[in-house]
């Protein structure tokens, strides 16, 4: 008997899926994207296409749907699960993807990037992100969340004549393929143990004492490890920083906030869904994880000039602060810390990325003195990413930043007091850099170059922009609904 | 045959996985150790899914996916591979530096770029 | 000992033999080749697991295509068919200590974890091409379709990364903009 | 909204919407600072406004709104005899900061924006005085710090560039390690007590629902005090002081000194004495013992200084000692002089940062080397600037003597619970401190008001012209408050002592 299917619930990753296809075709049939003015549509598109995709997930807030089932009479267990969890995520992935399209039309007129293709890819890999959120089963989670990065890899190699761009793919595909790897060795084991491969039986499984629990703890720990590497979780972190400065802006972006909230998200569903009852194994190890991530990641930050690779070591940092709550996994509604850290960073940082993106189209070299100045010749850019570093940095204006480490103080403060006390030392370090470059803004300035701002780009700015502000003054608007989704 | 049997293998084949992964240089080399991850954990797979009598099947079809997940990458890897040696004359990982962090960042095409530019006008291009 | 258990342990000395090979030999290609004889062994030990489906799946996609297109990729970046002095690396040591870390803290792992377990394959349900079929369209539909998501990603992401470089190669170092206009003429 | 919620929102929410206007204000600059001054006035208005609402004492005076249900956060804010005296010193303070402004504008210019700024300091400070929230308290602690990094960074020093940025950078480190620290702390406590509302945190404690012994409860009053003591700032962790103070531009300095360092001061009253458990023998006693070390280390630390700023900065520190002292008695007491030592503290080290500032920008240096027979030339503003030594030395009759005689006094007369031969050692170091400190201050006027003529001021400096009108209405209300508190100290004791009552919970 064929599984029945709930195709509201799949409509939004479907919608994702049809619209890459619908892009691909397009741009084959219609010629060379750069032939035509501006080659907007396939960024259109892509944006209609999120946006078609946001209906069916604002239809289904606060309902429960499960379909794709196996159990007697297409019962539990499911492969498919749409809760308030997966839609937060699904909201995630549709603003960042939407964010990212519009960014990306920078990076085509420069001249260098492939349009329909490049949308198409974005497209592909935001589908399994969307996927991923949803998927209640290793297999699902295992097959999604390759769906993210293999399209990633594609995307960071696909400027034209950058040999950097090519070595960022390869470093990229190495240590990601090599963490999947990894990671598919932790979840044998998993399987093994447990006989299955859905997330919540085995849970229940591993509460009723399914054993050898060695071998358990040992797939635990090899899950963990391959995972860490998608988050980028120090030691495991070392391709950051080369694949961000190499890979198109826009993809540097991508990655720092869509391809890593599915990688949380896979922590999260392993962890938090699949291991929960052996949280006592892996709440001290994540909690090592989490305070070398952020303390490594804020001090090599410390260093840097250029600052696309200044944003990736914060974007190391700033995992290793969503790392946090899993210290704390036990205690109920923790991991909601993390996702809500997760929301906030998503258009935050992707705030600052879209404004490098513009101030990238005169300073391809992106050095932080290239920025000196930028609230007095651009004002609006200026400020939004003033806006977006003091939100980063997790100080008022930027209101919503500042929430977003309270909310994952409290998660750990109790339950993991001093992971807590070495994030408020690294929250104090981060600030370093920032004020750094929050300093080069508000500097004065001989030169006025002459920035283009694409329109996709300046919208780009903008969405972040008012998103953070409108945030920042209600903040309960975003955090409420959030931090409730996942109890 | 005991259960052990297998799964002892496993362990063996992905530690060597990890062997070559760590020790070779070449990209193409290096992803091979890779597969012999991928194998060690479908043997896994398929020897759990025959201990556990699994009706759903899940390890045999896990399998079976995990096959096709390491196709497509290999044909991805074929094309980044080809990139990064038209761009740099060779697919050696630990030469791989023009983005390491005590370079000078603003010289896109320092260093490397060289091999680059001869590698792009040498005998690989038929046109 | 029964047959199936002597054949398992020829192929499983097959394969870890043959993998070592593909892990240290000097010669490119002869790795590639080594690593032929380790999927197709790993494909046996399947038929002995009663995984035919996927024994026939390792030999087709992996015999057949993974190692065709890794040997594609040694010889078109050009690698030399005969010994490579420094295919491998001074790390050999560290390297090796790591794998010898992993292989023990595994095999302790697992031997000790199902020791006394026996793998009794005689009433085990076979994964022939028709059952394995059937759950995969009853029970697993969904991870395969978003397979084949992944598997139109990485074919277009492979065709235009190999594409970048006509385009690029081309038109190298002229300004943009009248590559532009000639496309437009075009 | 009820008139409570109208007065106290309001006085938070006045500052902000000039200061955006003030902001956005871009025809003149001086249009700026008049809109940024009104602005103040209409701050200090409603700040007297709310100073007469809190006599009928915090329950009467609180609004209470969810703002993010969440986690438990709301928006409360509340006004009582102790912060209604912060409040209107603050709000003074701010206006006095902008006459001064519209007498010297800084010469980098753009002194609309440093308007817009001050005021949202300003804002940020009066949120925390009135935040009964402990998040919220965070908060408004953070609202003040950004505007004053850029306060230092962009109008700072102009003679040392790198000089000023590091001291800036330093400031908003320290600050924001302390303030986070301070959160891990504040979650502590909320995880014990179930919410973040202090005045209920308090009551827990009381009534022994909140075990103040607890080892979580202890942890969380070590973070919440370790945060609050980089703020104040307490020896060893005030490093950040001196460089932050020296290198800020005049109404950056007095801000700073009189407004900033009192979050760190009223967050030990208000959020610390609940959650802090006076019996457990090591902590009270430690903050105590650095608290006179403060005392004595700034009184020596001044003796050695070369520039006049820095030593101002440095007599902060002694006298934050005595607030810090004077809370760490946990006694009625204590609380009156830790509150009236800050507002006396306010007043007399803004008037001292002014003067300082006025004699910086006539000379062109601090340097105390240089600066000779200021009598002899500027007779008026030697005249003010040795009153406010004398006031900041503790001279009987001025408003500074009480603050350090009541603090004192409260260490001799500390509460059972503490250890009492050691507050009475404390004491009479506290004691030696004051005399070290009118040392200091009488060597300072000795040198730089009277002294030799020297050399290397020139004969030029003979035209430097001496107060003038708009610097008597910046200091006049802060002059007037001196000796008005100095010589009826009652005004502002009863309603602290009232508060502070209902505070302890009448114990």
């Amino acid at each position: 008997m064929p599984q029945s299917i709930d195709w509201l619930a799949v409509a939004g990753p479907l919608v994702l899926a049809l619209t890459a296809v619908l892009v691909l075709l397009l741009d084959a049939f219609l010629g060379s994207p750069h032939a035509r003015s501006g080659g907007h549509l396939p960024a259109m598109l892509t944006v209609l296409g999120v946006t078609g995709a946001a209906v069916p997930a604002a239809l289904l807030w606060g309902e429960r749907r499960a379909t794709f089932c196996v159990g007697p009479g297409g019962g539990e267990p499911c492969s498919f699960v749409v809760d308030d969890f997966t839609l937060v995520f699904w909201a995630v992935v549709i603003f960042g993807t939407g964010v990212v399209a519009l960014l990306g039309t920078a990076a085509v007129q420069e001249g260098r990037t492939p349009q329909g293709e490049w949308c198409f890819l974005l497209l592909s890999s935001a589908t399994g992100a969307m996927t991923i959120a949803a998927s209640r089963d290793l297999v699902t989670l295992v097959v999604a969340l390759e769906v993210v990065s293999l399209p990633a890899f594609a995307m960071a190699g696909l400027r034209r004549g950058d040999p950097r761009s090519a070595e960022a793919a390869v470093k990229f595909f190495l240590v990601s393929v090599i963490s999947t790897a990894v990671m598919l060795m932790g979840v044998s084991l998993v399987y093994g143990v447990t006989g299955t491969v859905f997330l919540e039986p085995m849970d229940r499984a591993l509460e009723a004492g399914a054993g050898p629990r060695n071998v358990a703890v040992a797939g635990t720990l090899l899950t963990i490890v391959g995972l860490a590497f998608k988050v980028a979780a120090v030691p495991f972190h070392m391709w950051i920083p080369d694949t961000y400065v190499g890979a198109p802006i826009a993809v540097a972006a991508y990655l720092s906030v869509v391809s890593k909230a599915a990688g949380f998200v896979g922590l999260i569903l392993v962890l938090g869904f699949g291991l929960r009852s052996f949280a006592s194994v892996w709440e001290p190890l994540v909690a090592v994880l989490a305070a070398l991530t952020m303390t490594v990641g804020n001090l090599l930050a410390l260093w840097q000039q250029q600052v696309v690779r200044l944003l990736a070591w914060s974007s190391v940092a700033q995992a290793g602060y969503i790392l946090v709550p899993f210290a704390a996994a036990s205690t109920s509604g923790a991991l909601a810390a993390s996702m809500g850290y997760l929301a906030i960073y998503a258009f935050v940082n992707l705030g600052a990325f879209a404004v490098a993106a513009v101030v990238g189209t005169a300073h391809p070299g992106q050095q932080m003195s290239d920025y000196r100045g930028l609230v007095r010749q651009r004002p609006a850019l200026g400020w939004a990413l003033g806006f977006a570093l003091v939100a980063l940095a997790g100080l008022p204006p930027g209101v919503i930043g500042l929430l977003a480490k309270v909310v994952v103080f409290n998660a750990a403060a109790g339950p993991a007091t001093w992971l807590a006390v070495v994030m408020a030392v690294n929250v104090a370090i981060g600030l370093v850099y920032y004020a750094r470059w929050l300093f080069e803004l508000f500097a004065a300035a001989e030169a006025r170059p002459a920035y283009r701002v694409p329109a996709g780009a300046g919208l780009a700015v903008a969405v972040t922009f008012l998103a953070g502000v409108v945030f920042s003054v209600f903040p309960g608007l975003l955090l409420d609904p959030v931090l409730a989704a996942l109890r | 045959m005991p259960l052990w049997w297998p799964l002892l293998l496993a362990s063996l084949l992905f530690a060597i996985g990890v062997y070559g992964v760590l020790v070779r240089r070449n990209a193409v080399l290096v992803l091979m150790g890779v597969e012999l991850m991928l194998n060690a954990v479908n043997i896994n797979l398929v020897a759990f899914d025959a201990h556990l009598r699994d009706v759903l099947h899940g390890g045999q079809t896990f399998a079976l996916f995990i096959i096709v997940i390491a196709a497509a990458e290999v044909g991805l890897a074929l094309a980044i591979v080809l990139l990064v040696f038209r761009s740099h004359g060779h697919i050696d990982v630990d030469r791989l530096r023009g983005l390491a962090d005590r370079d000078p960042p603003t010289e896109p095409s320092g260093g490397d770029g060289v091999t680059a530019h001869s590698a792009l006008t040498g005998p690989g291009r038929t046109r | 000992m029964s047959v199936v258990e002597v054949l398992f342990l020829l192929l499983g000395l097959a394969a870890l033999g043959s993998a070592l090979l593909v892990v240290s030999t000097k010669n490119m290609v002869h790795a590639a080749l080594w690593l032929v004889v380790t999927l197709a062994s790993i494909a046996g030990i399947y038929l002995l697991l009663a995984a035919e489906f996927v024994a026939w799946v390792q030999v087709l996609i992996y015999v057949g295509a993974v190692v065709v297109l890794l040997l594609f990729a040694l010889m078109l970046t050009r690698a030399p068919t005969g010994p490579q002095p420094d295919t491998t690396v001074a790390r050999v040591l560290p390297a090796a200590a790591v794998a010898v870390l992993v292989a023990a803290l595994l095999a302790t792992t697992v031997v000790a974890g199902f020791t006394g377990v026996r793998l009794d394959l005689d009433g085990a349900v076979v994964g022939s091409a028709a059952t394995t079929g059937e759950t995969i369209f009853e029970k697993w539909v969904l991870p395969f379709e978003v397979l084949s998501v992944l598997l139109l990603a990485a074919l277009v992401g492979a065709i235009v990364l190999s594409r970048l470089r006509t385009d690029d190669t081309e038109d190298r170092g002229r300004p943009r903009e009248q590559r532009d206009a000639q496309e437009v003429r075009r | 909204m009820s008139t409570t919620a109208f007065a106290l929102n309001g006085l938070v929410a006045v500052p902000v919407a000039f200061a955006l206007l003030a902001a956005l204000l871009r025809r003149s600059e001086r249009a700026a600072v008049t809109v940024a001054f009104v602005g103040s006035l209409a701050a200090l208005g409603w700040s007297l406004w709310v100073a007469m609402l809190s006599r009928s004492g915090l329950e009467a005076n609180r609004v209470d709104q969810d703002w993010i249900a969440a986690i438990d956060v709301s928006w409360s804010l509340g006004v009582d005899g102790i912060s209604a005296p912060l409040l209107v010193m603050t709000a003074l303070i701010g206006a006095c900061c902008f006459v001064s402004l519209f007498r010297h504008a800084p010469a980098c210019g753009g002194q609309g924006n440093l308007a817009a700024l001050l005021l949202l300091i300003e804002a940020g400070c009066l949120g925390c005085f009135l935040a009964l929230d402990m998040v919220l308290f965070f908060v408004f602690f953070e609202v003040a710090l950004i505007p004053m990094w850029f306060v230092i960074n962009s109008w700072g020093d102009e003679h040392d560039e790198p000089g000023r940025r590091r001291a800036a950078t330093r400031f908003l480190v320290f600050t924001v390690l302390g303030s986070a620290l301070m959160l891990v702390g504040f979650m502590l406590v909320r995880s014990i007590a179930g919410t973040f509302d202090i005045t209920e945190v308090a009551r827990q404690a009381d009534g022994a629902a909140y075990d103040l012994g607890s080892p979580t409860a202890v942890l969380a009053s070590v973070l919440v005090g370790l945060g609050l003591a980089v703020k104040t700032p307490l020896w060893p962790l005030h490093i950040w002081l001196p460089d932050a103070h020296s290198k800020a531009p005049t109404v950056g300095s007095v801000l700073l000194a009189a407004v900033l360092l009192k979050l760190g001061a009223y967050g030990f009253v208000r959020f610390w004495l609940p959650v802090t458990d006076p019996t457990w023998e090591l902590l009270v006693p430690l903050v105590a013992a650095l608290a006179v070390v403060a005392i004595v280390y700034a009184a020596l630390a001044c003796l050695v200084q070369t520039d006049l700023k820095r030593l101002i900065a440095y007599s902060s520190v002694g006298h934050m000692g005595f607030v810090v002292l004077a809370v760490a008695t946990f006694t009625e007491a204590g609380v009156q002089a830790a509150v009236y030592a800050s507002v006396a503290h306010g007043v007399i080290t803004g008037l001292l940062f002014f003067l300082a500032g006025a004699i910086k920008d006539r000379h062109g240096t601090a340097d105390l080397d240089r600066l000779r027979v200021l009598y002899g030339k500027v007779p008026r503003l030697a005249g003010v600037f040795a009153f406010a030594a004398m006031a900041s030395m503790g001279l009987p009759g001025l408003a500074g003597f009480w603050g350090e005689m009541l603090a004192i006094r409260s260490a001799v007369d500390q509460s059972p619970a503490l250890p009492e031969s050691t507050f009475a050692v404390l004491a009479v170091l506290a004691a030696v401190g004051v005399i070290l400190t009118s040392a200091y201050f009488l060597v300072l006027l000795r040198a730089m008001a009277q002294g030799v003529p020297g050399d290397r001021l020139g004969a030029d400096a003979a035209d430097i012209a001496d107060v003038d009108a708009l610097e008597w209405l910046a200091w006049a209300p802060l002059l007037a408050l001196t000796v008005l508190l100095g010589v009826m100290p009652g005004l502002l004791l009863s309603p602290v002592a009232e508060a502070s009552r209902a505070f302890f919970g009448g114990a």
